[in-house]
């Protein structure tokens, strides 16, 4: 039996669906239809009245989340792509985030968008948004790049006392499958050495794990032995990870699908920078998307974002410097 | 904590009109005297930020917290000092968070209006008009989850407010799952500066309920008489499963939308009108013409609002600082989370 | 470009009722003959993406887009390819955006029903629901800027999407403005899979314009005559001056939310129920019982109209992908100032 | 006589209404009362009809203003604070961010926010949200610090052909004040010197510039000079100006009021990491805002965001490294 990234995200809430009565799960087509990725899929019927189809509303959606949570529920709000979370964003960021800080009262809820670019989607359906939500104080931003993490790291979402925002790769939800969900998980906010190496760090979280990961398998062959390091939550962010492997390695590259200004690249190479500087034997390096909207075309899609070969040749210039 | 302010004589249920007008209108007053008391001070200088205050509100106000029972939701606006009081909030609450004392409920990091206790059903607004709504909405389908019936949920919110998408999104989201949820709309025909023409071309904001498909009620703000009915019957049957209630209510803001604004833009002929009575004033001939108070009791009434803004006051102004260095700068409830980043 | 696609017999001023039907007809019926074939391309595997259909609201759609002129505004969404046509949008425009071509409109950056040629009135929507309409109250004010009248602004919407801030926001904004917009609002029972009971609780979504103050029609959007009646009325009174007038239309999506979906969730009693009639039918029929046309002319129609599409299709798959070395990678119109950061 | 940051913002838009018939401002409270801050005083009297009020809907002016520039009008949306800029996020980034890269039609929007943190207004009056529009492609940035760059790059914001989010500091407003206001100015897009110096190099802009300069003078004494560069806009970001005074100090320390993580200050940072690194004697270091959200206490808010004597501490730590 094997099982997907997206059967393990509908597995995790099967299960804290029964495992805890304060859980309900929010959103657009999320009831007897399933979602529409089918992440929901059967969860109206198994648990009936706490799956429930929202309107377009998606800031009504998160009020709705906050109130739910100063109650004492645990929603789970699913955002029908990530990008539509922007006009839900005031009720995340300033309702949702504010609210343990300004009030003493945790807020506990669990927003899940469906993240990131596939082939053909466009402008509009393929955004990256953990960058803007990092920036926010208050919430926490999980980036999960493996089916076991998409399973442990939603689990554990909805059982923490704050808002997360929960990063699930589009692209990762059918390509990517696993034997079996995990029985155990790392710790929320540790990162996870995804390959050990000595030669250079590469860091990446999300879907982008999966061409780091085929980067340093072919660099092998060139006599590099690369370290991947899968954030997996990009707030908090796991510095001492990081900065031990780049102790080992002395060099960094990091790399992300996001846009290139701001986000978790620079992020990252700037703590790198100020707490590891002595670490490091040639510069920092980082790569993201280009600077525009998604493109809609394949062809234009897979020159927008970073792809093992952009990314090969990044970490060959790297380890020349 | 809550529910516990007044004195107990006052908060009792009440057995008549007579004691409900009563109850009203020393809430009324009470909160009247505060936001004179803010007032005073933010013009000594005295204040951090802005001061905002519910002076001509107060009769729609108090009714609307006077409605609402212990375990209620209510979420109050920028001008629902009268109605916090009612709901149960202690003058302390609003005196330390307007001073910034870290003894209050927002511990100086909220201030001003920003302040409550969601976890004794006083949610604590953010600033973003009509966010509030649909956090109501969220608390009622929880209690809808843990199967608690006859609760309602409250939320007051400006002429202005009605033209935020969040106010759409919640009150649209809160007909469809049919939730307790008693809307009030102040309209006191300003939004900061900006009339009603140039905020909506609707006839009345109660037109607004048939698109929502929400029941809908309008009432005279500046009359306690008509507010306690009409708000009250708007509470009662949400209580009674009847879904969500409109309310929408006439009055003018008698100062300006904070006190740095001296409101030189609202149009004479609307202070001169009707609408610009003075809801104190009003409910106090009442009192006098229905023999239920006289000038003796008002002005006892009075001293008694006085003496406890002023002992509030007194108390805040000899609290500490917030400091700094005790503050733990984290912003999340699971602490071992933090960045800690600064 | 506009307004050049179809012959010029089609397009000349309608000289009768007659003529407005088949005109109508013909639109109806290249806007089917074009999505079936991006359907059945879609099934080939053959397109990027998804592919999202107006079947079953091609009455209301062609309605709307010859109820404008040139120089009027159009802000289309998901299932207005019929619209489209009838606004004079090209073929061509509608096979390369699905293709992605990079000499179509939007250059293969956009795609599917994501297009337009804004300079010439025909907005290119972004997916986000309700975000149209403000623009086009927004091209409208510049018109009165410039002091450009009679000119009318139209776009379409679903019933989902009235749940929408956005939507909210933008209606009354056009209402205090009193703006020549025409919002059509085709109801057509799902958002998706959510049904109306989920989406709104008001009885009809025309209950709506009263709380915005706008003038509001219904009409069944299955009967072409009705919707080119009711359609071309609102038009009319918004060039006419009398402000913001919307048009709510009953039917059926006769097609899944995108060809990826069977919308096996769509309640049986609905489409047996003359809301689930296809238009298109309805539109023949009429045309028989009318004496308007025969079986010879609308098969020869629908042969010209399958040959346009078949045509643009062979072009557009000959026409070259779009270079990633050529684009300019430039989100600017000021390039000097891009970052050119990668 | 002597103009105010305030008064050089009015100035700027009497200006641009009065030179270009295109331009028109839009806003809540814009009118007759002249806005919150009275940015726009007696602007609706001189240019009748041009000085509109909006209603309470920030999505829905920001949409407005997106179609009229489609139809070559060049509008300023007064947003009332930059914190109410959420609820009109999504029309900023995806509406008219990505129409000219969508449709080869130019986006000549100003985006007015009134940004930053002032005493006493707490956690939704006080947002610095530079870092969220710089993260979007197709959006240009702009930091004004002094009396001259309110104006003149008000005036540019207006004429340039692309939206432009245009944070301006409230804190300023009053405080600060110039003898004229400018009559020339550097290009868009071009960071300034604002003070020379040998042994570190301090980048800063809106208010934290003037606490930069604080430091520097304080540090004169100490026998330090201090470089301070003033980035004015931060998306394009000038790296070349920073790297160059880098080249000549050695040592790079970066302030910014806003959050954290993220932003403005990780972004210098990593791109002097990545292409400068060479140039650096010591680790590149950063200074921020704490990590929650703005504190309405006058002692908490002093202490959440930086100031002259937190950056003269984080300089002096530089120096000895
Ligand atoms: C989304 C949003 N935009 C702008 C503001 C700034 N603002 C604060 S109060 C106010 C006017 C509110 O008017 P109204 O709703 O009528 O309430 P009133 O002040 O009259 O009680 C405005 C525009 C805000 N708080 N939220
Ligand atoms: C703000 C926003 N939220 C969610 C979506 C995802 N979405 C795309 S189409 C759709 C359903 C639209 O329903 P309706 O408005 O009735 O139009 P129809 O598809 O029926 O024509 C949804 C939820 C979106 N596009 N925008
Ligand atoms: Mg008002
Ligand atoms: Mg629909």
């Amino acid at each position: 039996m094997s099982i997907t990234y997206l059967e393990a995200i509908r597995a995790a809430q099967a299960r804290a669906l029964a495992d805890d009565p304060r859980v309900f799960i929010y959103g657009q087509d999320v009831g007897a239809f399933g979602g529409a990725f089918k992440a929901t899929k059967n969860l109206a019927i198994e648990f009936p009245g706490r799956v429930i189809d929202a309107p377009i509303s998606e800031d009504a959606m998160l009020g709705l989340a906050v109130g739910a949570a100063i109650e004492g529920m645990r929603p789970i709000i699913e955002i029908q792509f990530a990008d539509f979370s922007t006009t839900g964003f005031n009720q995340i960021v300033n309702q949702a985030a504010t609210l343990y800080w300004r009030t003493n009262v945790p807020c506990p809820i669990t927003v899940r968008l469906p993240s990131g670019g596939t082939s053909g989607s466009g402008p509009f359906h393929s955004q990256s948004m953990e960058a803007l939500y990092a920036h926010y104080p208050g919430l926490i931003v999980m980036t999960p790049a493996t089916v076991e993490d998409a399973y442990s790291m939603l689990l554990e979402a909805v059982a923490i006392d704050d808002p997360v925002i929960f990063c699930e790769h589009k692209y990762l939800y059918y390509h990517l499958k696993a034997e079996a969900l995990p029985t155990e998980a790392m710790p929320v906010g540790k990162a996870r050495i995804a390959r050990a190496g000595r030669d250079l760090t590469l860091v990446a979280y999300s879907a982008m794990l999966h061409e780091a990961l085929a980067v340093a398998e072919e660099l092998v062959s060139e006599g590099t032995e690369i370290e991947v390091v899968d954030l997996r939550c990009v707030k908090p962010l796991d510095t001492d990870t990081v900065m031990a492997s780049v102790a080992r390695t002395g060099r960094l590259l990091c790399v992300g699908e996001a846009w290139p200004w701001g986000g978790v690249t620079a992020e990252v190479v700037a703590r790198v920078a100020a707490e590891g500087f002595d670490l490091l034997d040639a510069p920092p390096q980082r790569l993201n998307a280009k600077d525009t909207p998604v493109p809609y075309h394949p062809a234009l899609w897979a020159a927008h974002r970073p792809t093992a070969r952009s990314i090969a040749a990044a970490a060959r210039r790297l380890l020349r410097l | 904590m809550l529910h516990t302010v007044l004195n107990p004589g006052a908060v009792g249920e009440v057995s008549s009109i007579c004691d409900a007008h009563i109850k009203a209108y020393r809430i009324m007053l009470l909160a009247r005297v505060l936001d004179d008391k803010f007032a005073s001070l933010y013009r000594m200088g005295k204040m951090h930020g802005g001061v905002f205050l519910g002076r001509g509100q107060e009769a729609l106000s108090a009714s609307v917290g006077l409605a609402l029972r212990k375990g209620d939701i209510f979420a109050p606006l920028i001008r629902d000092t009268a109605g916090r009081l009612a709901f149960g909030e202690p003058v302390l609450d609003a005196v330390r968070t307007q001073f910034g004392s870290p003894l209050g409920p927002m511990r100086a990091r909220d201030g001003n209006v920003h302040r409550g206790r969601p976890k004794e059903g006083l949610l604590a607004m953010i600033s973003h008009l009509g966010a509030m709504i649909s956090v109501v909405n969220g608390a009622l389908l929880a209690r809808r989850f843990k199967g608690v019936t006859g609760v309602v949920g409250a939320t007051c919110i400006g002429d202005g407010a009605t033209s935020t998408g969040a106010f759409h999104e919640a009150v649209n989201q809160a007909a469809v799952e049919n939730l307790p949820l008693v809307l009030i709309i102040a309209n006191n025909h300003y939004a900061y500066s900006t009339p009603n023409e140039r905020q909506f071309a609707c006839r009345s904001l109660l037109d607004k309920a048939v698109g929502y498909g929400v029941a809908g009620q309008q009432v005279d703000g500046t009359d306690l008489s008509a507010c306690l009915g009409v708000v009250g019957d708007a509470v009662s049957r949400a209580r009674a499963g009847r879904g969500p209630q409109m309310v929408v209510a006439s009055l003018l803001r008698l100062c300006g939308h904070g006190e740095h604004d001296d409101a030189s833009y609202v149009n004479s002929d609307l202070r001169a009108a009707p609408v610009g009575r003075d809801c104190l004033k009003v409910a106090e001939e009442t009192l006098f013409r229905q023999n239920w108070a006289n000038a003796a009791a008002i002005s006892r009434w009075r001293h008694d609002a006085v003496q406890k803004v002023e002992e509030a006051v007194a108390k805040v102004q000899r609290e500490p600082n917030p400091d700094p260095y005790k503050e733990d700068w984290c912003a999340l409830a699971s602490k071992h989370l933090s960045e800690g980043n600064e």
